[in-house]
């Protein structure tokens, strides 16, 4: 672990304001990601996996929000503890990101032009010619034909695909060194969402960024991701290479997220499956959060919350069961 | 644009046809019989009759409605009872009092009433948030013609600021007197329409501010005020129109009292006439302009969303 | 293959009016092109399209909740579509239930979820009270949940157990033909597996037949007997479940194949199909695939192909893979 | 099917928490809090205050009139010498009447023409014209002219009213129609062969509740305005029975002189509006926070 990061999370604990006190949405999530590299954040709905990617640009509503504890490093500087005048020079300039719907993420009333001239202005203060100018690159870049015409249209003339190439176009306006993908694909068809994905690869190529993606499709991670963090209910509970997850998933949700994924090889007729239901952000789970729905879990599982222990180079596992197999093997 | 204006107006006219005939079946539904209001007190039976007759009161309801529909069609709207005028005449005379009162109060609610509600939810929570909102809250809740008398009683009486009733007309004595004569009852309508509009442009601007490309936006480097002022104004300005025009309908129903207050002699004062002393040309005639206001006012507000709302613009 | 079908359907269409700007001519949307299917007794066709495939309004044809506009549908020997009889949709509706894809909406919030299982029963009549709420027991333990909990709202249960109640629901009448449209796509991973396996046991245990409908082939891989392709209102191959994941012939079944991102690093990945999904207001001339078919010849571009034979229950739509066509070796 | 049963009970425990969610929210609200209080203290002091008092409102003593408020006459006494807050007291009786049944009636009336006009989309167009055709009339002139027609009494006011609030009302419930009947538990219904009053009663009208609850107190608080608005153009209740609207109306010619007579029953009109609008803002936050009511 010599490689300097561009980024680093450090036991960042996020809580959010509900109707009966602050619940904690992320507790004790650290990562870094090296320059260049491609990092998978995986995990269902309630793992916290979205709530860790709007954290770093502090995207969340000010008033509902607590940073309750950790650092967001990048570049020498802590971003939680910055000013929000100083965060918005990084917001769109250094550290980019690309959401979910496309369909609602771009304004509807302002045209595709001035909402890719925005960044550009306000961050390289080009003038509105250069800006424009630059703008007709940028779509061209994401490959959207017919540039020079489609700039002037509104976003509801796009299909969701065009959309999403726009904000992407946004996205890397300023040549970020980072762009945060929060489910880019998700909302899209299948056969778009292969074309984006293809775009951001090579994207990312050209300007050399790091991206942490974000997704709850094991697939899309085994294609994109070289470093992959799987979350669970508010944790980060196994984080490897990705051919190690894959291949040696060292935590038993791993195991059965790999499983229940529909596969078009192999002759199942039926699904392996993880029992129970995913617990929502106001449960409080004694002990290891999975042990409920673990097959594997034992006493001191509900006794006592794990520690994310060193399972296997660059490899790390919240499962001292299996961290103590591995050793002893 | 002008393809789409006349494509409205053709589609108003079933609604406009509506309003006259309902305007004539309230009409008929009031007791009271305007032959022996006009006849007097002491009339005999034949004098009313004969009255009645004259006024073609005693043929069927459906024939009146007719004849009154066909006339319609012609332009004359038919002569008051009891003015000695006909009923464009004297409407025309009393529009630019009641227009003037309600551009006036719409000049001041606009501005004012839009600029709470965005101030209102970009310190969404604080107390400012809290105090624009009680204040808006009680401009909805206070009767204006209430806060008329006392005003009244304050302004014109006590302190001697502004005349306490009458209209300057704007032509013969010019725009000094006639700003002095409207300028209180126009803020007192005002009142209202503010708290109303700062409600409703906050809950909008609260709305888009939820929004994923407001999300977009910060995401982008964009400062809060550029974020609340284009980004969310620039969409809640499709609810602040719709507004703007339901405020327009309700000026236009506030100036019935406040004329009253003020002794301005406008539509209001002349419509409470009408219906008091059984007038019925003079009732239909003005409602009918109600109504047409009330379509014009629509067909501006669904103008003013092709030029704010991309999506309607194309679709 | 004796047994006759229980759902036949033939060139079915469905039009939707769409309204232009003011002055300007209607045009019309076809969502549903001339499809036809069979399902036959204990079977799952799958019915996998993208968006604007027409898979759902398909689904809601089978069940009445759409009127078609022209073609045929006939469920258990009646024919509910073109032509009926009026009437005949109340003959077979207590055969024929229907999943939904949002377990959001689904449930209406402001009813007990008990009510809501019992709504089918209660409708039909006929049954008292005591018999009623023993079912709706014998219901929710049939599908996993806890007897006890048909007194409680939609809102105090997860995405996964909802759809446990949908079908519950969709069970009540002992139905013999289920339409589930994507009951599993608005779910987690973890939760779409429990909800695929108890469709499969309960197709097992009551003898169910399912059209199930999903907007990617991976999910229909394990539940289907049969797969049907959609593009943009027709079906474009059809094949029983081993011969279209094998050996799938239309260039769009291959590029959606090859669309399914694996879980399977270090996988070189084919290169995405190009182009965006047609408009149906205003769709290409000939194949409505042919924009983005890498294998487009003139014929494509003029003629639109029907949905043919080939061979053993495999039938495609496709210029290259016409009777006497010696299309599949090209590709 | 082992695999099948829910690993543990406790996400169903738990939502037990969330059961009752919405009138935890609503006891947490403040303004739907402060709006109780007023609107409690208000139908209170005027359904029980005057049985304290124990003065008649109308009988007159011309000896006493004019005086300012003092110790004995808290907020002073009229032309004619009657106690100004005996009639405020007794007054409220009827100007809460009204308002209450003015949004009963345009209420259940712009239920039905909402339900209707949304569920059944033939009848849409022509039930919805006429409500824009009775818009198109502001809701005083149109009270007004229904109030002339049906002649001074308080029932004709909460008619004529009524009669003006109704398109509001029914377009409220229109669009919350229009949203629920694209829900799939409306498909669902339907699948089942639900009849469309089956689907109305059980599915509808449950789930149009809230924004018509919502839109109500707003129109209680249109009404007590409007009431007072038409007494005082002389269409009003009669005197010489008590409303806070012919109160002010009474009060206006001697408003120089004696400004208590009508400054009383004003604060009243305004405090019950007040409240009134505060419990709907607070209905609105908690029922549906997307919710837009219009006027």
């Amino acid at each position: 672990m010599t490689r300097v990061p561009l980024l680093s999370v450090e036991n960042l604990t996020v809580q959010f304001r509900g109707d009966s006190g602050w619940v904690t949405a992320i507790e004790d999530v650290s990562f870094e990601i090296g320059a260049g590299e491609n990092l998978g954040i995986v995990g269902e709905s309630g793992s916290g996996k979205s709530v860790s990617a709007l954290s770093i640009l502090r995207l969340h509503g000010r008033a509902n929000t607590r940073y309750a504890s950790g650092a967001i490093r990048f570049g020498g500087r802590d971003l939680l503890s910055m000013s929000e005048r100083e965060l918005r020079k990084v917001r769109g300039g250094d550290i980019a990101m690309i959401f979910q719907d496309p369909m609602s993420s771009l304004n509807p009333v302002l045209t595709i032009a001035e909402q890719i001239i925005e960044p550009l202005q306000l961050h390289q203060g080009l003038s509105s010619a250069a800006a424009r100018r630059r703008a007709i690159e940028l779509l061209e870049m994401v490959r959207i034909a017919d540039a020079g015409r489609r700039i002037d249209e509104y976003p509801h003339r796009l299909s969701g695909g065009m959309r999403q190439r726009v904000m992407i176009a946004i996205a890397i306006a300023c040549q970020p060194k980072l762009l945060i993908a929060d489910e880019p694909t998700t909302a899209l068809d299948v056969t778009i969402q292969g074309q984006i994905l293809e775009l951001l690869r090579d994207l990312q190529r050209e300007i050399g960024m790091s991206v942490v993606l974000i997704t709850h499709d094991l697939g899309v991670i085994a294609e994109f991701a070289q470093r992959v963090l799987v979350m669970y209910a508010g944790r980060v509970i196994e984080q490897a290479p990705v051919a190690a997850l894959f291949n040696r998933p060292m935590h038993p949700y791993t195991d059965g997220l790999i499983d229940a994924v529909p596969k078009l090889d192999g002759d199942l007729h039926r699904l392996t499956t993880i029992p129970g239901s995913i617990p929502d952000l106001a449960t409080v789970i004694p002990g290891c959060r999975f042990n409920p729905r673990c097959r594997e879990a034992m006493d001191v599982c509900r006794r006592n919350a794990p520690a994310l222990l060193p399972v296997g180079p660059d490899h790390l596992s919240r499962c001292p069961p299996r961290a103590a197999a591995r050793g002893a093997a | 644009m002008l393809r789409i204006v006349v494509i409205r107006l053709i589609q108003a006219i079933p609604v406009l046809l509506l309003i006259a005939v309902m305007a004539f079946i309230l009409m008929h539904l009031i007791p009271g019989d305007p032959a022996v209001v006009i006849a007097g007190a002491d009339a005999g039976p034949a004098a009313v009759e004969r009255i009645r007759h004259e006024l073609g009161l005693d043929r069927p309801i459906l024939e009146q409605l007719l004849s009154w529909l066909v006339n319609l069609g012609t332009g004359d709207f038919g002569r008051s009872l009891v003015l000695n005028q006909t009923v464009l005449s004297a409407v025309g005379e009393r529009l630019p009092v009641t227009m003037s009162l309600a551009m006036l109060s719409l000049a001041i609610t606009l501005p004012v009433g839009v600029f709470l509600g965005i101030l209102a939810a970009y310190f969404r929570g604080s107390w400012i948030d809290a105090a624009v909102m009680t204040l808006a809250l009680v401009g909805v809740s206070v009767p204006a013609f209430w806060i008329g008398i006392l005003s009244v009683i304050l302004f014109s009486v006590t302190l001697g600021w502004f005349p306490s009733a009458g209209y300057a007309p704007l032509l013969a004595n010019g725009p000094g007197a006639w700003l002095s004569s409207l300028i209180q009852p126009a803020f007192i309508l005002s009142l209202f329409q503010i708290g109303f509009l700062a409600r409703m442009t906050r809950s909008g601007m609260l709305d888009v501010l939820d929004q994923d490309f407001i999300r977009t936006a910060r995401a982008k480097g964009v400062s809060e005020w550029r974020t609340v002022g284009r980004h969310a104004f620039r969409n809640a300005l499709v609810g602040v129109v719709t507004v703007a025009g339901i405020i327009l309908s309700l000026l236009i129903g506030g100036s019935v009292v406040i004329e009253q207050v003020f002794a301005l002699p406008g539509i209001g004062r002349l419509v409470v006439q009408a219906i008091l002393a059984r007038d019925y040309p003079l009732i239909q005639g003005t409602m009918l302009l109600f109504g047409f206001a009330f379509v014009v006012i629509n067909i501006c507000v669904d103008l003013i969303y092709l030029w704010v709302d991309p999506r309607v613009r194309y679709d | 293959m004796t047994e006759a079908p229980i759902v036949t359907v033939r060139d079915l269409v469905k039009t939707f009016p769409v309204r232009g700007r003011p002055g300007e001519p209607k045009r019309t949307l076809r969502a549903v092109d001339r499809v036809g299917f069979d399902v036959l007794r204990g079977e799952t066709l799958g019915l996998v399209g993208e968006s604007g495939s027409g898979k759902s309004t398909t689904g809601r044809m089978l069940v009445g909740l759409i009127s078609a506009t022209s073609g045929t549908v006939e469920l258990f020997g009646h024919h509910i579509a073109g032509g009926a009889e009026k009437g005949a949709l109340n003959k077979v509706r207590s055969r024929l239930q229907f999943v939904f894809q949002d377990p959001q909406n689904s449930l209406n919030p402001r009813m007990r979820v008990g009510d809501a299982i019992a709504e089918p029963l209660d409708v039909a009549g006929g049954l008292s009270r005591q018999a009623r709420n023993d079912r709706v027991q014998e219901l929710l333990e049939l599908v996993g949940l806890p007897r006890s909990c048909g007194d409680r709202f939609p809102h105090e249960f997860s995405g996964g157990q909802r759809q446990r109640i949908g079908i519950a629901r969709a069970l009540a009448l002992r139905p013999d033909f289920i339409v589930c449209d994507e009951p599993v796509s608005s779910l987690d991973v973890s939760m779409q597996a429990q909800i695929v396996n108890l469709l499969l046991d309960l197709q097992e245990q009551l003898g169910l037949s399912y059209l199930f409908i999903a907007h990617d082939l991976a999910v229909v891989r394990n539940i289907s007997t049969r797969v049907a392709v959609m593009y943009a209102g027709g079906i474009v191959e059809m094949a029983p479940k081993r011969d279209l994941y094998a050996a799938p012939k239309h260039p769009y079944t291959q590029a959606l194949l090859a669309a399914v991102p694996r879980p399977v690093p270090g996988r070189a990945r084919a290169p995405s199909v190009a182009g965006e999904l047609p408009s149906l207001i205003d769709p290409p001339k000939g194949c409505a695939f042919h924009p983005r078919c890498p294998f487009a010849f003139d014929r494509c571009r003029i003629e639109k192909p029907r949905l043919n034979p080939v061979e053993g229950g495999h039938a495609v739509a496709c210029h290259l893979h016409e009777a006497g066509g010696s299309g599949t070796s090209a590709l | 099917m082992t695999d099948l049963a829910l690993g543990s009970n406790r996400p169903l425990e738990l939502a037990e928490r969330r059961r009752f969610l919405a009138l935890r929210k609503l006891a947490a609200h403040r303004s739907f809090k402060i709006g109780l209080l007023i609107v409690s203290v208000l139908v209170l002091a005027a359904f029980i205050g005057p049985w304290l008092t124990g003065i008649d409102p109308t009988s007159m003593r011309i000896r006493n009139k004019f005086k300012p408020p003092s110790d004995q006459f808290l907020m002073g006494t009229d032309n004619y010498g009657r106690d100004v807050l005996t009639r405020v007291l007794y007054g409220g009786q009827l100007s809460l009447g009204i308002g209450f049944f003015v949004a009963l009636l345009s209420g259940i009336a712009g239920t039905i023409v909402g339900v209707v006009a949304g569920h059944f989309r033939a009848l849409d167009a022509y039930l919805m014209r006429v409500m824009d055709a009775l818009l198109a009339f502001p809701a005083i002139l149109v009270a007004i002219g229904i109030g002339a027609a049906l002649g001074p009494q308080a029932t004709s006011i909460v008619v004529a009213l009524a009669v003006a609030y109704v398109p509001r009302t029914a377009r409220v419930v229109r669009a919350s129609t229009l949203v629920i009947r694209e829900m799939e538990y409306i498909e669902a219904a339907r699948v089942s062969g639900a009849s469309n009053l089956r689907i109305i009663v059980k599915h509808i009208l449950p789930n149009c509740l809230g924004p018509l609850t919502v839109q109500l107190t707003f129109v209680f608080a249109y009404a007590i305005l409007a009431e007072a608005a038409l007494s005082f153009l002389g269409i009003g209740p009669p005197p010489p029975a008590p409303s806070w609207g012919n109160i002010i109306a009474e009060g206006r010619d001697h408003a120089v002189e004696a400004w208590w007579i009508m400054l009383f029953p004003g604060i009243a009109i305004s405090l019950a509006a007040l409240g009134m609008n505060l419990l709907g803002d607070g209905l609105r936050d908690v029922l549906d926070p997307r919710l837009k009511i219009e006027s």
